[in-house]
């Protein structure tokens, strides 16, 4: 019984992955934005500040994990609104599945979606503010534990925020909060590394946070949106 | 035969301090179809989400076979079927890829089967268009092109006629009409002149304590 | 127990015991206060490094006290709101939290003001201040997002959850604020250190704790009693009460 | 009194302006919430006692909807 | 009397390579109510979109008074009013506001008249609610209340009797016939079966061509 | 005839802003959120890349106009969203007045509701990065003439990407480019200035864009409606 009933789970998980994944690719755009954002946003300091590489090196590492924070942030309300408007949220909510094995499997797809594709641009762009070898490698590695953890935080903030109209940047002012310790990791572990220190304690660090928000996160998340659903 | 599958006892919701309903009870035999009645306004929309479970804000009970719903939510979830104003159809996706997405936390259901819905309901040779590019009536049809293949025992359909053509709402009064001869529930709400033999129904709005609306 | 917290949840009851409590809490705090902060202001010896400045201390040190504590009753009562319903913990939850918010500027607003003569500059991105600074992010949010949704149980256990979650965030952010700036900042500026302080100059501060502590209960009561007659406005009790004259 | 003349006490040794700012904003902010709070519940009241003196005229006379065209061209 | 006020020449339109309607051509006539019939997906709201200007993408001719639309915009957009799916009602303005804004750009009306005319769809004591705290058919009613006050000579209506209940279908479908008894004309689309004696047809989705849909 | 026409279309306009403004003072949420985020950015850099004086100085000005351009340019979403999703805009675009017009009207309460409160809070901000006097008070200026000129290019691309869902930031991609040429100016005359040097000139081509904005982006604008909802 038990046996039939975790198979169901993770064939439903699947499907709910598979709905998600292939909704984003009939819309690529959907896909592309938040890494235009991300290129956009490290291209304006270069613009806006300054060119020169004795500015850029050092700050280059933190702009891109701003940036990076700042395209998932933006990313996240459409986490949960189409399947809101449309009704498929409410369809979800009644599946016999857990609710947060659900939610995880979302989490999961817009991690994919839009944190992944982050990480495997960052190269290129670390190369254009100048940063280093060694210094690459590191941000990129806690790009792609740090992201996921985004992903999955802010969940709990989108699916908060659901009911509301204009949700957008109140999100940001849920979330931010939540973010800062990520970043503030992530951005000290790539100066730890140009500096030339040791970064596994701190990378193990991070994977802790990973951890906690792989666990928490989707209950808290699917606590909110029955919350929301139950406003609807 | 004659236990409830549902019984609401004493449910109680307010929404803007206007009461909605107060003191309402009860029970959903097997084989029987419920309408939900009341001018524009009344609470119906509320009701049905109460029932279904996606509205937890109003106070009272629901029962699932005689046991509280929260007790057996799983076994409640298997065996009932909601849809509602908005009833999940994604834009982006084909009407036969919605399917697909929509039966597969119940345990799936063959392609087959689900493009015979399809051609069911009106929609063949639409099957494989992304549904953004089809009217009104072609979306909702596809959310009720579930009904075809569904086999939960309780049924919860929302204005399931909205936006459907005459002939589409006739025959979809027969589907209705023969579900509940095989043995299977139905709670609805509809504008629409809903006449099937035997019907119950549930009236909201005339409360004594607040007239919601008296109807245009 | 399920007893207690049957009367704890009734709003009648917590509007009896509230009005009784109030003219207490608000007399006391105000003497107290009032006492400490002159005492502080006038009295107290002046500090040997930062002369008279420091006597910022007698509101800034109370304001960051009160509005770090005001979180964490904040998610107390949420746990209760999500667990048990409890519609009294909501009404603290959301009379208070205004409270908190005001608090957490006035500590950083004094701390500013302060860190102009002492540090030569208005703001420095030290551990304590960005904490504070988050703080006072996570107020806005819960008040913000407890307005943002109208329906009056949804709105409960919304902000419920985002108190929670923003508790568990408070010591993770506390602790990588630290390490990020000693990291980056070899801290010029201990707060954490207590200076030794004489007893002429932390008696008063604890009187201005105290005496800040029964303000704060008492306009929370205030706060409370005015969102239950709200929330209960057709109640035959409020009725009752109001016709009475019985709210003064 | 750590203080040998008013002026002193004022001035405090260059740092006035910096610790009665301080308690004037502290001050000013927390009596700007407490009697927000005050004329906030006052309205309250009134609002309640005023709904309760003439009790239900709302929801009971609803006049029926007719869909009845209205006459604007008076203006 | 007998001069058109609007007439469609040849109208052509197509989606996603279906042919809609082809060579359509016809006049609507002062103080007539015409009706655009046809089944789910049939193409009537792509049709009242065409005449009512908001959708470019047809061929053929759209004549305003017998001259050419588009060098008679302002005294057409003057004289014509439109409702369509989504009816522009704001959710977080209230009944009246959102009156207020929609008349505003057509001289205005007082908020006297708006009052009124909110009564008579049965919404008097929500007047000053935020609209999205109002049920689907109430909303859909604050957005009718403009046709109790509006004076235009052309109406364009799409299915606005959706989420209207039993009572309110009746009073619309009597203020339709008393405008058009007053010399106004209407276009509209309804799935409800309308019965107003003199009405005019036009029927889509018999083409050769293509069957649109068959039905549930 | 022509003299009437001209008071239906001020007073249309001024009913136009009228609903705007009140919409978003109904959800004050709204008008705080762009304001909320010019802080999260602004403070994020502190956070992610270094909190010493000796870079926050220099590249404050140049972070604060980033921050203001991305917060005007995540509000742009709301210009005519809300209103194409309820239909109001079918309803502006079958109302007699020039179209155009009453996109002016529209841009206009957006920068009342946007960039102004920006311009108010810079002082504060600008303090938190250690920029001095004078800096500030022409980062000021120049933000104050600069946002309006964001409010009307930006519904240029609102109105492109209606039609689209999730257009949120493909919106950005199309917007940034317009919008570099003001931050170049922006920031360059905030450095000018903090060098000492005269800064008239570059004031006066400021406004000389706003003028140009003015004039024409609201014909684009009222052009690319028109497209977007022919689609609809
Ligand atoms: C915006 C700037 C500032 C903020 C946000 C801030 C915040 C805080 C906080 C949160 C506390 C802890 C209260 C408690 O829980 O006991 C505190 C205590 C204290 N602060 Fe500040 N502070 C600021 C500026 C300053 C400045 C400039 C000084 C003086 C140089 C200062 C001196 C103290 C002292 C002496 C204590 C008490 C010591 C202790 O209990 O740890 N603060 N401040
Ligand atoms: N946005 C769109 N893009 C492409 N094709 C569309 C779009 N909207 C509708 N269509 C197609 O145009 C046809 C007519 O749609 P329309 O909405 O006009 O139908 P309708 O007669 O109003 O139907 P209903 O009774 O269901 O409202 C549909 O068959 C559909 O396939
Ligand atoms: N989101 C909401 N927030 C607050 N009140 C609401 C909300 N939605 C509906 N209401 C209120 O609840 C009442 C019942 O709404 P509901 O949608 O259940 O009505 P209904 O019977 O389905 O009406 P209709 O026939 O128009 O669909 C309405 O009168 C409305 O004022
Ligand atoms: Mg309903
Ligand atoms: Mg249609």
């Amino acid at each position: 019984m038990r046996r039939s009933a975790m198979g169901s789970d993770l064939s439903a998980m699947k499907a709910v992955m598979l709905r998600d994944i292939k909704t984003s690719l009939r819309q690529p755009q959907d896909l592309l934005n938040p890494l235009l954002f991300f290129i956009l946003v490290v291209m304006l300091f270069p613009l806006g500040v300054s060119p020169e590489v004795e500015f850029l090196q050092p700050a280059g590492g933190g702009i891109l994990w701003v940036a990076a924070l700042l395209s998932v942030l933006l990313s996240l309300d459409h986490l949960f609104r189409h399947d809101f408007d449309d009704g498929t949220l409410e369809q979800l909510m009644l599946q016999p599945q857990p609710l947060f094995l659900l939610v995880l499997a979302k989490s999961i797809a817009h991690w994919l979606l839009t944190g992944l594709p982050l990480v495997v641009l960052t190269p290129l762009l670390a190369v254009m503010v100048h940063l280093e070898g060694n210094s690459i490698g590191v941000l990129c590695l806690t790009l792609l534990i740090g992201t996921p953890v985004l992903s999955l935080i802010g969940a709990i903030g989108a699916a908060l925020t659901l009911g509301l109209r204009s949700a957008g940047v109140l999100l940001s002012l849920m979330i931010i909060p939540l973010y800062i310790p990520v970043l503030i990791f992530g951005t000290g572990t790539v100066m730890a590394a140009a500096e030339g220190a040791a970064v596994a304690g701190q990378l193990a660090l991070m994977g802790a946070f990973l951890a906690l928000a792989l666990t928490l996160a989707p209950f808290a998340a699917a606590a909110a949106l029955r919350i929301s659903l139950s406003n609807g | 035969m004659s236990e409830p599958l549902l019984q609401a006892v004493n449910l109680h919701c307010e929404r803007d301090h206007r009461t909605l309903f107060r003191d309402l009870s009860f029970s959903i035999l097997p084989a029987t179809l419920t309408r939900v009645e009341g001018p524009n306004g009344s609470g119906k929309t509320t009701l049905l989400r109460v029932l279904a479970g996606l509205n937890d804000n109003a106070d009272g009970q629901v029962l699932w076979h005689g046991e509280d719903r929260g007790a057996s939510r799983e076994s409640f979830l298997r065996n009932t079927l909601y849809i509602g104003h908005r009833p999940g159809i994604k834009a982006m996706l084909t009407p036969l890829e919605n399917l697909q997405a929509l039966t597969a936390g119940r345990g799936g259901c063959p392609d087959s089967a689900l493009r015979q819905a399809l051609a069911g309901t009106g929609l063949s040779g639409f099957e494989d268009i992304p549904c953004r590019r089809l009217s009104a009536g072609q979306q909702r049809r596809v959310a009720l092109a579930r009904l075809l293949v569904a086999d939960e025992p309780l049924w919860i359909l929302d204005e399931i006629f909205t936006a459907i053509d005459a002939q589409g709402v006739e025959a979809l009064e027969r589907l209705l009409v023969q579900r509940v001869a095989e043995g299977g529930s139905i709670i609805l709400t509809t504008h629409h002149d809903l006449r099937v033999p035997g019907m119950e129904r549930i009236r909201l709005g005339d409360s004594d304590h607040e007239e919601v609306s008296h109807g245009l | 127990m399920w007893q207690i917290f049957h009367k704890l949840g009734s709003p009648k009851w917590f509007y009896g015991i509230a009005s009784r409590l109030m003219p207490w809490l608000l007399w006391v705090g105000v003497a107290l206060f009032i006492a400490g902060v002159i005492w502080g202001l006038a009295f107290a010896p002046p500090e040997r490094l930062q002369g008279n400045s420091y006597r910022i201390i007698y509101i800034h040190v109370p304001a960051a006290f009160l509005a770090q504590s005001v979180y964490v009753m904040m998610a107390v009562a949420a746990v209760v709101t999500l667990v048990w319903r409890m519609k009294l913990a909501d009404v603290f939850v959301k009379s208070v939290a205004p409270i908190g918010a005001l608090l957490t500027f006035l500590a950083l607003f004094t701390g500013a003001v302060w860190g102009k003569p002492t540090w030569g500059t208005w703001w420095v991105w030290d551990a304590r201040l960005t904490s504070m600074l988050i703080l006072m992010l996570l107020y806005a949010g819960a008040i913000a997002l407890g307005r943002a949704i109208q329906d009056e149980k949804s709105s409960a256990r919304a902000v419920a959850v985002l108190v929670l979650v923003g508790v568990v965030n408070i010591p993770i952010i506390q602790y990588s604020v630290e390490w990020w700036n000693t990291l980056h900042q070899p801290s010029t500026f201990k707060l954490t250190e207590k200076p030794k302080m004489a007893s002429e100059m932390w008696v008063p501060l604890l009187m201005a704790i105290l005496g800040l502590y029964m303000l704060f209960g008492w306009l929370a009561c205030l706060r409370m009693q005015t969102e239950v007659l709200v929330r209960e406005g057709r109640t035959r009790w409020v009725k009752e009460l109001i016709q009475q004259g019985g709210t003064r | 009194m750590a203080f040998d003349s008013l002026e002193a006490f004022i001035t405090m040794g260059g740092h006035g302006p910096y610790v009665w700012s301080c308690y004037f904003v502290f001050f000013a902010l927390s009596l700007v919430l407490i009697q927000w709070s005050r004329v906030h519940r006052r309205f309250v009241l009134r609002t309640l006692a005023r709904g309760y003196a003439e009790p239900d005229t709302a929801g009971t006379s609803r006049a029926s909807a007719d869909f009845a065209r209205v006459d604007t061209s008076d203006h």
